[in-house]
């Protein structure tokens, strides 16, 4: 057994089988009937080495166009925010990276304290009094949301604005059979959610979705919102962009019950989809119905400050089939790279990414709307670091075309939107340059 | 150690934002503006480093030591992983990029389903599942599909699940909308299998088994099983949790099971990262491949690949894209590096279990004393009855011995449970020590009770107490009770 | 802990290398054919990145905490500078590459030199050196080429070093093939100006000054010390170990240098790797540009970059290539991400070491009673006369409070000396604990001077005896001696 | 003062300076006469935030044509090895990377084990009895030697052979004057060094260095070449790569005083040159005349085993100008990264390494054979990884040509040696694939 990953040399084995009173390894396996054993070798590829191994993955690598490859403007839930070099050196710290959870906390007050210190991050970012220590990303928190709202209420219905992340919400239709729920959609008008029709929505709802900024870019009137929701006791939820929240109001300070969103913007590469990290809070009011892992304050035998899990009687290793979720491994990792990105931000960091994205999206619009044949969607609406802007043809093709001249210029709304075909979703992070915007505007006069 | 929070002084900072000059003005209207900036923490960079570094040593991993966490596979995690995870074309790629700028991501998802299709014994396969638990939330989605499909899903309200199972299958069966029925486990540690015949019927859905089982032990009467559900018109969902046990040895498609999840951050290597990121990938039979999650991954005619969100019969999406795709980069290199070769590390796997489980069983109670799998329980109930010292004592005094304790009062059939899992990824030698430090936790309890009771003695704190924690819960910094730490 | 060697078994291995069937047989001739297999550890790779984890956890490093060890400027090593220097495009870029696939590189290397010559003051800048210590020999040679080629080479033969000077002087003057003329220092911990300039004539090559000196104290008489050597016909060479003092203050160049090494590790933040890595750049002053070392780095009128090695006067090469380039990526990018601010980074040195020193001097002796530099020097002389307690006696006890202690014994002027460096990159509330240990370490030091003769009582190891290990050198592991761990 | 890596705040400064009871932080350095102030602002480029630097180097990264986008056959001294990820991942412990010199024994138990560990592998490895924590580099260590020879056999002449690496015997002869010594450099014959001329000039010489394999990838007779040196009384120094010792004797077993040499093929990226390591170890005998720090084995207080910096009276910061060398700062962190990578390799790794260069190198050489215009130099001669072949033209022309179709086909020899300006170096490492040789071939029969 000379691989690298095991350690066996022949006299060990040898020893091993005579304590355990068996003569072979095959003996040990001697509770498998025969009828389900496998009778040939894995048809897999030989064994490599790590050397060919890093050849053959840095090959398929290649064949992707990253964002270091290609200038791009892609965002629509996942974002090219810069990640300083910090998050990845704490990340590769042995003793966070191949730790599991914080069971036993004598041997983990590193990943409880952490995960303490994003929990009150979390509840910094969005006013909330409770933060869980991870969902599996942005959209799954939003059903982890639903069903808190569910058994909360005693209420069946889900209302979720259109301009809310469609995947968002197809993960939540996904989830509401099984929770006993039916889902109903609001539409936007002019790019925007109008309060007076989600009002009358969320008459009889257990709780109301809406996303600030919202999936178009643009800044919704979320106290307005979630004012709707209050009046019809329906719990309002608002998934939220966590960078926006150096410039944007805090969800706990309009009225909302639970705040959530995709935590990759916050110090996740884009990995093409994960693994990332959902965050999740809520008003105390909610604390014993939260799914998840929660990190607790408590003391040791001698009286010092120390940290466990806690109110883990929500939780199915306990509750079983009562429990608030059946969510075990979490993101904490992902989350702990949140915690060290927002520590590396701090308040006046995070205001400032925030301008920064505010003033570069506006040149971008400025720049944009300079080039003939295309025009802003939502002209009048302030938007954050991401805009809706028509082109004179169909976006995917523009993108396509965009693409043979090394820019990706953004999200095709078509894809998710009727009669938005000819409509592209322009993300702008403080990584991109005035610059870079001029280069973007010069490929789109050419090929849009 | 303080939190860092209390290491924040009032214009400190860690990070450089660009600005640029000549740009219009950032705007938000007042009414949506931020009133008070947030309470992060206002450090430099290198006080953020210190910190963090501080309180890594304050944990214990696998790169610590031996962790034998049973149901977990705390194996070793190959650190070149960690690197080809990070080439740019991995980390830096969009999700949203298009199918031709993504070709190498999606031939690496697409081999990584035939290689797990091929490990299991299935047909088709889909990553999306974030985790073990939400692949069998989506296992049951597909249950729940395919009998709607065939219109028996009115009549089909039942999940068989045996009392050995992992606390996230009830969970996953609530949360899916279906009902529990629960069979026992027959003295053997097999499913009672004279209990279930009675409770298998035109109601039920399907099983949920994990093979071998919590208990490590194989089920012997896996062919009876799979006559008495497939013959009822049930499916059978398989927990991979315990794949590490049989991979080339025998296969759950084998078994008979329909549907399978796999935890990618078990079998296959994923460090666990203090609770997670997981993988759940599921394989499925031929039949159930219509209702998978979209998009699926496809390997066109043209030797292309790409994504297909059109499949009319999909419950849907579980989770946004295809899946965390970073955990797929590890477990494909990870397979890559094994090949055929797998069935070496389950047999290492079990030997090393057979080999603890050998060298314990005099000592502790061994309550199904039948050779293991990867994993095997123990039982403290003599130790405690004897000598008062828990399973919970005897996990805290093996920390003092520098080894991370079993998983404990799991399952639930064995009181005061003591689960090993040891894994492939150790030495003769640290076995040993582990052993040698577990026969001397038996005699200390004998010997010495309050030793164990008292541990841990050598840890950065105390023994922690928990009930106070969930009494009045503080689960985050309290600025305004700490006035001090703000000049 | 164990030796690696001592967990090795037979038959282990964490490599897998590559094969290649079908290819000729490795042939080597009997005669030069390897006999006896070298005996390198054999452990599988998990134990070996347990191996070197639990070593690191035995060692102290500034992301640790509080560094303070004088004349070594350990600031923070930002961590943004390991990913640069990993990027293939740098770590993968092989040093014979032609000029035309390493326009990056070059143009790197050309505009360090820029920042150099700036920061010194001076015109012309070679990179080669490794380190301070092959800087000042680098230094001598070109001292030496320069008088050669004005034909003074048999007549200057001296070169002049104070007291306080860091042995690397006294051992390149040696090295280099030149006598020493020592010169001592003054009661305000100057220069002797009267010593000196009895001391300097026609027959000597150069001054080697290191200034602030390694008292930490500015030389008040600089200007004096330019005109008689400059007078004398003589060459000044500046020691740039302290250059994190005076960074866009004052430049060696300015205070009439003609030769200056810049220890990169220390001033511009080359991690200091348990030992090295460093880099050791001069900056000459023009009329010495002939002499520095090939190739010279250059930057061509068609904007191109390349490498000039038709210097018919050049010493030669000192090292191989064009010196550490990794050293030069992470220098570079520290010096990039300061800027002018280069300024701020000195006077936050200066502002942290006078601070302490205040705190400090009522508690310890301190000779030269003026304001410091980015470090200054206590001597605990009056501790060892009144209780016994030496220099390295509080040094020990310092690590009982979490801190490392500062160099010791050096500079040989000061007796029992304490040579503190706090850097810039410290907080106030990190200083303060800093001063509340050693003021409490003086205390303990009269009221229970074993406490500190025993220290330190808190590390991996108590204290070592150095004296044993000179006696009977063993300087590596002896299998031999140790056959009970193979078996 | 808010730069990342500043920390004091304006009420820090105002409390430091009244503690220390002075006005301004200018008043601090008032002992600098105002005629050596700089009177302005440094004239260097703004700060860059941490985003900014990253693109500007990975700009200036872009613009090397690294190994991992041009097809290499370079060595000539540094060589493109595979690195395992475990090295950079132990590197990369910031308990290694930020300490400094082990002075403080009882805070650097990590890095003196270590070193300790490093010198055992380097003494196994060249069969010696001493080895030191490394030198700068492999040309470096050989100047090293030289000073050690002179003084423990009071004679000032060097041989060198003329096979040995260029930049070795140039720096060499750099510090030649400085310790008082003349090189004479000693011709090969067909590739390798003839022991007869090498014995006529080794008389009266303090140190005979050759290289193995030499320059030119030929196998010298080295073991006669000792001899050659033994007999004239002047101290035998092997100059030798450290990866060919799985395959090779070591110097140790065939009489050599010194083994010696670049560090780098074992474990460091080629760096464009370093920093990299040079291991230096001897014979017994010469333990007190090393250069550099050593560690050694001792016991602590309470009789436990630990590790120390020993033989200190040898060293500049004791000896002052009597040391046996100016150095201090040494590569610790790369020779570490050697010991990881010697470790990962284990001795049947360094074998099957040193076969896997052997097989392919000679597959290489039958390769090029073949193609018309080309010949083996030294045909006749035993290589290991690397060898020369004459090509049609000027080999820089070749090499010119052959980067323009993606392939860099080694290094041109005339660099260094007279009359063979249309010779070509190619190296050949365990990270060539038969598949890649066959592209040199090609390459090369299109331009050579
Ligand atoms: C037997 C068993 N089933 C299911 C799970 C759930 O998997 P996950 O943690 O990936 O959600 C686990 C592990 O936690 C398990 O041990
Ligand atoms: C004052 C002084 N001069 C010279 C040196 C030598 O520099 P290096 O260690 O880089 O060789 C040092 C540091 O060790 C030093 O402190």
């Amino acid at each position: 057994m000379t691989h690298p990953f095991l350690a066996l040399t022949d006299a060990d084995v040898e020893e091993m089988l005579r304590t355990i009173g068996v003569s072979s390894v095959d003996e040990l396996f001697r509770d498998i009937p025969p009828g389900v054993r496998l009778d040939r070798g894995l048809e897999l590829e030989p064994a490599l080495s790590e050397q060919e191994l890093s050849a053959h993955l840095a090959g398929l690598a290649a064949r992707n166009a990253d964002t270091t490859r290609e200038l791009s403007f892609l965002g629509a839930g996942i974002y090219d925010h810069y990640v300083p070099a910090v998050v990845d050196a704490v990340l590769q710290r042995g003793e966070f990276l191949t730790a599991y959870t914080p069971y036993q906390p004598e041997m983990s007050q590193g990943v409880l304290q952490s995960i303490f210190e994003y929990q009150t991050a979390i509840c910094e970012l969005t006013g909330m009094d409770v933060s869980n220590a991870s969902g599996y990303d942005g959209e799954t928190v939003t059903a982890d949301a639903c069903f808190v709202a569910r058994h909360a209420t005693g209420r069946t219905k889900i209302v979720v604005t259109e301009a809310t992340n469609p995947q968002v919400r197809q993960v939540v239709k996904t989830y509401a059979p099984g929770f006993g729920l039916e889902v109903v959609e609001v539409p936007h008008r002019g790019g925007v959610t109008d309060p007076d029709a989600l009002r009358q929505a969320a008459d009889g709802a257990a709780a109301v979705i809406f996303q600030q900024p919202n999936f178009f870019g643009c800044l919704e009137p979320a106290p307005d919102l979630a004012a709707a929701a209050n009046e019809a006791e329906a719990l309002p939820v608002a998934h939220v962009d966590p960078l926006s929240l150096g410039v944007l109001e805090a969800p706990g300070r309009y009225g909302c019950a639970l705040a959530l969103g995709e935590g990759q913007a916050a110090g996740n590469m884009p990995s093409y989809g994960g693994p990332h990290y959902g965050f999740l809070a809520c008003r105390r009011d909610f604390i014993r119905r939260m799914p998840g892992r929660i990190v607790g304050e408590t003391v040791d035998a001698a009286g010092e400050r120390g940290y466990v899990l806690t109110l883990q009687t929500r939780e199915q290793h306990i509750r079983r089939e009562k429990a608030t979720s059946n969510i075990t491994t979490n993101q904490t990792l992902l989350a702990l790279g949140g915690l060290v990105y927002l520590t590396w931000l701090g308040p006046q960091g995070i205001r400032e990414l925030g301008e920064t994205c505010l003033s570069l999206a506006a040149y971008a619009k400025e720049r944009l709307q300079e080039v003939a044949g295309l025009e802003l969607l939502f002209a009048d609406r302030t938007t954050f670091k991401e805009f809706a802007v028509r082109l004179g043809r169909n976006a995917r093709d523009v993108v396509r075309d965009a693409r043979t001249l090394g820019v990706h210029p953004g999200y095709a709304l078509g894809r998710d939107y009727e009669g938005l075909d000819d409509v592209l979703l322009v993300a702008v992070t403080e990584k991109r340059t005035p610059a870079e915007i001029d280069r973007l505007a010069a490929v789109l006069a050419e090929v849009a | 150690m303080k939190l860092i929070y209390e290491k924040s002084q009032p214009g400190r900072r860690a990070s450089a934002i660009p600005r640029h000059a000549g740009l219009p003005a950032p705007e938000v209207p007042a009414e949506l503006r931020r009133a008070h900036p947030p309470r992060l923490p206002e450090v430099p960079e290198f006080e953020l480093v210190r910190h963090f570094t501080e309180l890594s040593t304050r944990n214990f991993g696998v790169d610590t030591g031996f962790y034998p966490l049973g149901s977990c596979t705390m194996k070793y995690n190959p650190r070149v992983n960690e690197r080809l995870v990070g080439l740019p074309g991995f980390a830096q790629l969009h999700p949203h990029q298009e199918e031709e700028g993504a070709q190498g991501a999606l031939e690496l998802e697409w081999r990584l389903e035939q290689i797990l299709a091929e490990v299991t014994g299935l047909d088709a396969v889909s990553l999306q599942p974030a985790a073990g638990s939400q692949g069998e939330l989506t296992g049951l989605m597909l249950v729940r599909a395919y009998f709607e499909d065939r219109g028996e899903s009115a009549q089909r309200r039942k999940v068989v699940i045996p009392d050995t199972a992992h606390g996230t299958n009830p969970a996953s069966v609530t949360m899916s909308g279906y009902e529990l029925t629960h069979v026992q486990t027959d003295t053997r540690g097999n499913i009672d299998v004279e209990d279930l015949r009675a409770k298998v019927d035109e109601h039920t859905a399907a099983l949920m088994l994990t093979n071998p089982s919590t208990l490590g032990l194989f089920d012997e009467n896996i062919e009876e099983l799979e006559r008495i559900f497939h013959g009822a018109g049930a499916l059978m969902y398989y927990d991979g949790a315990n794949l590490n046990a049989v991979c080339g040895i025998s296969r759950p498609g084998d078994m008979g099971f329909d549907i399978v999840h796999i935890n990618l951050h078990k079998t296959f290597s994923q460090p666990h990262g203090g609770g997670g990121p997981g993988g759940g990938p599921i394989a499925v039979r031929g039949m159930l491949e219509p209702f998978l999650p979209v998009p699926a991954v496809v390997h066109r005619d043209d030797g292309s690949f790409g994504l297909d969100f059109d499949r009319p019969k999909s419950i849907g999406k579980v989770r946004g894209f295809t899946g965390p795709f970073g955990v797929f980069v590890r477990a494909y290199a990870y397979m890559r590096m094994y090949g055929p070769r797998l069935r070496e590390m389950s047999e290492a796997a079990v030997l090393n279990a057979n080999y603890v489980l050998a060298r314990l069983k005099d000592a502790y109670e061994l309550p199904y004393d039948r050779l293991c799998m990867h994993e095997f329980v123990l039982s403290a109930r003599e130790l405690k009855r004897e000598h008062g010292a828990t399973a919970l004592d005897v996990a805290k005094r093996l920390m003092d011995y520098g080894f991370h304790p079993p998983t404990i009062y799991f399952p639930l059939v064995v009181p005061e449970a003591l689960m090993i899992e040891p894994t492939e990824t150790e030495t003769k030698e640290t076995l040993d020590a582990f052993c040698e430090a577990m026969l001397a936790i038996a005699r200390e309890a004998a010997e010495d009770p309050e030793l164990l009771k008292e541990a841990p003695h050598h840890r950065p704190v105390r023994r922690l107490d928990e009930v106070r924690a969930a009494k009045t819960p503080i689960v985050k910094y309290e600025f305004e009770q700490h006035p001090a730490i703000v000049r």
